[in-house]
């Protein structure tokens, strides 16, 4: 770990505990491979951090943006503005300039050759310096304008050269020593530009003493959870903005002796992992909206049949197709209620990039220990962000299936009753517990009946075994203490915490698990409230709605709810909770 | 001769078909177990997977493992189960509603993909289970309340799109049939990769004029062959009724990558290292 | 119309509003059709009536029963036990007879050569008279058991040869003469066997002057109530108990010159009929619970694309292939939630077999006048049940799409915002109104999006035309006064009106319209009530749920709930309701 | 020489495609709007269907009406719509992951149903949307994210499966031959019945070999043929790369029954009456 330095700038500025910058530029000029060096560099100095990046419509070629913040303490959403934003062009800044707002005392650098300054910004009054990034990287043999926006970033905030130096030489090193040196220099012409501003957003060194850091996305997270929750098979059907888990789990999958099948449409992926797992074998998909919808039928048949299957569901903008690369919560409905007929299960949310881990793996041993579907539901905002964290703490939770062993006695019941609902599941290959996994209604053997007495039982069962789970104390999030309560659920609770931080006496509430509802867990931790906030990226109020139906609300409640893109930001909580506070 | 250490009736169950009176899966059934018997294999270390239909509720009725699914994805849970879990023989038992209507796409693909399993249609050219509808397979004319008068739709081929899409071995053959079709099953068994089996088989009940099926099938006249473009042609060109195996290739089974050995997932976290 | 006849029993019996009988016999016994008789003989008379079948797992050739209800006024739900039962034979009987209760002052016929009672009928103590059914057919040429039970329970409640006569005479008539003869003299033997038991169950004459009656079934008066709306096109897949609405469109359509297409799956049918609906024709579907999941993707994107479509869910026991010939109300969760994303649109559900008509037809309507999907909740109870309804006013609803005009300005907005949120829509072949319907979220003229500001507007748009519509005083259905209320909705309200009948100071509310919630209406209904019992079948009360989730329940709730395939009877009802009176 | 009313330039719209700089697909929307403008059909009265993927964006950028569905069910959406309104001239745009992956069922029954129709799939094998996995159409050994190594799978052949199930015309095309794609498409939208038109169509992003194509592909040597199962044997037998109509059958289209009096439904309630 190497320690960061003092600003380069002439001037001294305070040091802050966050700063966050933009690199922007169409596809191709580099603007993602900057962001995520600077980050990686962070992280061997012990800060935080996490990027997210914005693409235009194009395939390829259009417009690009690495968007990065980096703090002396965990941080996983963006701050409401930018201190710095770098233009390598100006390709196609219309479309996104509007949503990516500096700060009153902020930077813009740009340089001249790139065309003019975008009047959108050029109108906020924002200071603008230009360099001569073009005209830098030229300079040097194989040097690169990226690298030159590098260099200004690290001179900006004080990050080292050698943390750089140490990640450009890790991924560049094999391409010869030429490459590296040629990267060195444009940083260092871009520290020297950035020692000219007249600006400086110098960080201050990580607070806390920690271990190493992590660099990790949360579809990643999610798929190394998955993996020491003990899932070893999956099945896959690529989407936006899911596709990633599967890409993650293909060959980490492999190389611990699973496999992941890439089948012809959502309804295989979930069937295929349905069979896998009746095979014995915990099994896994991820997709996003779309393909849930496709997937519901067989969740109920697993639902029925009582065939643990874990489905990751990142969730984009929608209905329908909506916008594949933005995030939103407004798969929650379907996930919860989405089942014809009544069907218990489980349906889980992560609640920050580094609880993916954790909430995957939580959600692999509750799909074999209670033999039930369990959905995840992650989003775009934590599947894509890449960020610094503390290495996850090792969790014991694993696949603890309950099974049938071998026997000549021919008296397997397969959906016995049970004291938990849970039944022990002969897996194939299991000496005389053979018998017919089914989806419609049957008997204790699972053969088809139509009568009363057998629906009612078998409902009963599968209701018993979900609700009489010990859901430990992992159904939530609660910090701090008030009775002023922002309520909050999934990805959306770093941005709550962001909010509160430095505001006193208001309570941080957020579910991680949604279904079963965890009533008497929530009303513990609203007991006394006075005012709650409900928080949520919908556009329909999803969220509140659910938990209207399952529990009383007596306090006053406010809704800050909104549909994606726009992700909500601290600030705007924030700002609703002094509101609150003031009146 | 029947050597083996188990019997057909070791592959039944104690549970009484659903099945109107003469209908042709009861044959099947027969068949089927037969032709487990003559395999030998554990019960215990067999899987019957199937999904909705009249013929769909065939693995209950016999003593293996099985999983009656839902309507049309049969092949996709059976890839799940023989990927994870390839020491176990897989059989799949469909209808030609379930099979080409709602579950054509997974036939397309597994055939394509060619998992070492064996699937069986048991095709009655009619939606048995809802109680008479013209399914794929079903003759144009063939008036039924849904479609007045006929589909008017020229019938489906499904060996040719089973030789189109890649599958490894096809064979057509008649449940009335049981000694052939016994034989025909443990070959299809036996085959590496994906085997297909249509088996003809009447729906009493919706179809009567089925009975005549007895009459009409009739053994291929060729051999068999492992040319798929000779197969695809002589299939589009036959009557529908020549019985046998027609095609057996040697396209190599899909391969599994499941190590027995499972690995220790803290060896991933390297990656994640700043 | 032919005038009853008292009853031929030699003792008198007093009148009664109401009797049920059953009709019980191996498939084939011709059980089903000996009831049918009696019901269209009953409709000739003036009376209503409901008939019911019960059959077992066997595709053919297992146990069947008619079960059904006649009475002096609408009734389409079951009485709580019967007053007459009939056995043809006795095959299977031990799986069904728990669940067909005769009534103590009942009645059971047997004939000895059918084997004995079984033990769990015998054992209740009720009269049971044995007759030759067997000897009595056989001593007729071409005589018939199952016409000799209806002789008999002819005999029984008073309904006349002549109209019994007119029916076989229309049904049998192209057979021959010897084939009426010998109906008539097989139940002219049951006739007389009838006068010789002690027992008579004599139906009082219809009670109000009404019309003509029509006989039909909840799955073709929906069928009938969608083209009567405008429906021209239908896309199918069969699924049980939803084919036979299918069946019923699949001719009717040819003969007013629209067309039904078998589609290979739910997915296609669904999509099928969007693109129907995109051309300009009104379109329909109907499926049940499993076909209805696999719907709900392309759904969203009638949703999304403002595309009309109007879908039909036969609900049956769930989850996951269920008892697909029983019924549930299991599928207001998905048919309400089960969308990806946030996506509002409309879910009404028939409150009776006679309302199907009225309730398809306003589905056509709202699908066509909003531009949405609208998913009706009938069910197995609704659309298999035949009944005697007096004839459906006519009611006018009309398919009426708000269309763009031909034009040379090419300036076609196809989501353009308007006062009510409902866009022109140019229906292809209209000059200049070319544009691309798209699931992605976009902006006026239909162009994807990634525009927060186009997310937004076209959300606000597609909930505002939802939310604005003047839905009317169809929300539900008002009978009665009191502070004690029953809530139901769909199929449950017959059987709580008729709970309701003889009890005064009750009132009974319920929802046709499911989504968007009724919130105004129903608060208005419910404006002081004291006690609320809702009613409904579900194992997890998602009607209750539902309601909670919309609006506070300042009463004291009770909730009578069930899985299927045990319907839930007037008698329960009632008893709930005295129950708490007594308190 | 085209002395028609309308222009190529006619059924384009003025949307700027969403494609990588060099992509096929470029050529594909020159050749349908080309196509379009022989066929002289007022763009009003066509309709464009498509699924999901980068291919299936296609239907904006011409000045037909349009349709952008859910991924796959292209062929599902138009059906409807050509069946309920028969005066359109219907075509529908897939990718090979659109419409032989997730698609592959409404394919195979589109081909049997052969309702009169175009289908062109622009085969670049690979989903280039979701930014590189392998397509039913990509060859075994092409590395991947989500398939290191390949996936091991022979390719689909979905002109042979086209045959299999009933499609009246099968061609195959390359983008880059605008002459000859124009002409096909052309020929299809003139034959009766379910027309299929692969045209391979270079992903340069994610497949930059398929740049080589351009000098790979050629003309079909032998004549096209009414006889499928001889069509059937000469794609099964051929290299993938052989362009031109290699097959025009005679079934006769689906036919719709929709008048155009749309009668009263009042005549419907006698049957209710008792
Ligand atoms: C998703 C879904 N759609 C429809 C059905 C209704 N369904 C049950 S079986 C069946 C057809 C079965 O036909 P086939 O496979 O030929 O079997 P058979 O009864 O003829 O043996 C259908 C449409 C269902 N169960 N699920
Ligand atoms: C139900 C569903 N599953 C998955 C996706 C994600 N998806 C979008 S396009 C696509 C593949 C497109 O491939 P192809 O049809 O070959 O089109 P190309 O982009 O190569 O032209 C996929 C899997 C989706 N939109 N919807
Ligand atoms: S309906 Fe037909 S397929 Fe089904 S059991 Fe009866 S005879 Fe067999
Ligand atoms: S990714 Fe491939 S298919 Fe998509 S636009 Fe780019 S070149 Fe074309
Ligand atoms: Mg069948
Ligand atoms: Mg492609």
């Amino acid at each position: 770990m190497t320690e960061p330095q003092a600003p380069s700038g002439s001037v001294s500025f305070a040091p802050s505990e966050s700063v966050s910058f933009a690199i922007v530029g169409t596809g191709g000029a580099g603007a993602i491979t900057a962001g995520s060096l600077l980050l990686e560099a962070a992280g061997k100095c012990g800060w935080y951090g996490v990027l997210n990046r914005s693409v235009g419509p194009q395939i390829r070629g259009g417009e690009a943006a690495a968007l990065v913040r980096l703090a002396t303490h965990p941080a996983e959403c963006m701050s409401k503005d930018f201190d710095v934003l770098i233009a390598i062009d100006w390709k196609g800044a219309d479309r996104f300039i509007g949503n990516m707002p500096v700060a009153s005392d902020g930077l813009v650098f740009a340089d001249p050759k790139a065309g003019a300054v975008p009047a959108l910004l050029a109108e906020t009054g924002v200071d603008i310096e230009s360099c001569a990034l073009k005209d830098l990287a030229s300079a040097i043999e194989g040097g690169r304008e990226n690298m030159v926006a590098v260099g200004i970033i690290a001179g900006l905030i004080g990050l080292p050269m050698e943390a750089l130096m140490e990640v450009v030489t890790a991924k560049l090193g094999k391409k010869g020593e030429a490459v590296v040196a040629a990267s060195r220099a444009s940083i260092e012409a871009g520290m020297s530009e950035a020692a000219r501003s007249t600006h400086a957003y110098p960080l201050a060194p990580a607070s806390e003493k920690t271990g190493k850091r992590w660099l990790i996305t949360g579809n990643e997270a999610v798929g190394l959870g998955a993996i020491r929750g003990g899932i070893r098979f999956a099945a896959a059907y690529p989407i936006t903005p899911a596709t990633e888990v599967l890409e993650y789990l293909a060959p980490s999958l492999a190389k611990i002796g699973g496999s992941l099948v890439q089948a012809e449409d959502e309804l295989a992926s979930i069937n295929m992992a349905i069979g896998a797992s009746f095979g014995g074998r915990p099994s896994i998909t991820a997709t996003s909206g779309p393909g849930l919808a496709l997937m519901m039928e067989a969740l109920g048949l697993a639902v029925a049949a009582e065939v643990p299957v874990v489905v990751i569901d990142v969730m984009r903008c929608g209905p329908s197709t909506g916008i594949a690369t933005k995030s939103e919560q407004s798969d929650l409905n379907i996930a919860v209620y989405g089942f014809h007929g009544d069907a218990p299960h489980v349906v889980i949310a992560p609640t920050s990039v580094a609880d993916c881990l954790f909430t995957a793996q939580w959600a692999v041993h509750m799909a074999e220990v209670m033999q039930t579907p369990v959905i995840v539901l992650s989003d775009q905002s934590l599947g894509q962000a890449r960020v610094l964290i503390e290495r996850p703490a090792d969790v014991a939770f694993l696949a603890g299936r309950k099974t049938a062993d071998a026997s000549d006695a021919q008296t397997y019941e397969r959906y016995a009753m049970t004291a938990d609902g849970v039944s022990p599941m002969a897996i194939p290959g299991t000496r005389g517990g053979q018998y017919t996994a089914d989806g419609l209604t049957h008997n204790l053997r699972g053969t088809p009946s139509g009568l009363a007495s057998d629906q009612k039982s078998q409902m009963d069962k599968r209701r018993a075994k979900i609700e009489g789970f010990d859901y430990g104390n992992h159904w939530g999030v609660v910090e701090g203490e008030g009775d002023t309560v922002v309520l909050t659920w999934g990805s959306l609770t770093g941005t709550a915490r962001e909010a509160l931080r430095g505001l006193t006496d208001i309570k941080l509430v957020a579910l991680r698990q949604i279904s079963p509802f965890p009533g008497a867990a929530l009303a513990a931790a609203l007991a006394g409230a006075k005012r709650v906030l409900v928080v949520e990226q919908t556009h329909s109020g999803q969220f509140l709605r659910y938990i209207r139906a399952h529990m009383d609300l007596p306090f006053e409640v406010k809704q800050l709810n909104r549909e994606g893109p726009n992700l909500i930001g601290p600030d705007e909580i924030a700002a609703r909770i002094m509101d609150w506070s003031a009146s | 001769m029947n050597a083996n250490a188990f019997k057909a009736k070791d592959y039944k169950s104690d549970i009484a078909p659903i099945w109107c009176p003469g209908c042709g899966d009861y044959h099947v059934l027969m068949s089927i177990t037969k032709a487990m018997a003559e395999l030998n294999r554990d019960p215990k270390d067999m899987a019957v997977i199937s999904g909705i239909g009249c013929s769909s509720r065939i693995p209950a009725y016999t003593n293996c493992y099985g999983f009656h699914g839902v309507h049309g994805r049969s092949l996709a849970l059976a890839a799940g189960l023989k990927v994870s879990r390839p020491d176990l023989t897989v059989m799949v038992m469909s209808g030609d509603g379930d099979g080409f209507s709602i579950g054509g796409n997974h036939f397309l693909h597994a055939c394509r993909r060619n998992i070492d399993m064996t699937y069986i249609v048991m095709d009655n050219r009619v939606y048995g289970m809802t109680k008479g509808q013209p399914s794929p397979t079903t003759e144009p004319d063939w008036d039924s309340a849904l479609s007045p008068g006929g589909t008017g739709l020229s019938p489906f081929h499904p060996l040719v799109i089973a030789l189109a899409s890649g599958a490894n071995f096809v064979a057509r053959e008649f449940s009335g049939d049981i000694k052939n079709s016994t034989k025909t099953i443990v070959e299809a068994v036996n085959h590496p990769g994906f085997s297909f089996v249509e088996i003809l088989s009447p729906c009493v009940t919706f179809r009567p004029d089925e009975r005549e099926w007895k009459g009409a099938v009739h053994r291929a006249s060729v051999e068999e062959t492992d040319d798929p473009a000779r197969a695809a042609r002589r299939i589009m060109t036959d009557d529908g009724m020549n019985t046998g195996i027609l095609y057996r290739g040697h396209r190599k089974p899909y391969a599994a990558h499941v190590k027995d050995e499972i690995g220790d997932a803290s060896a991933l976290e390297a990656k994640f290292e700043v």
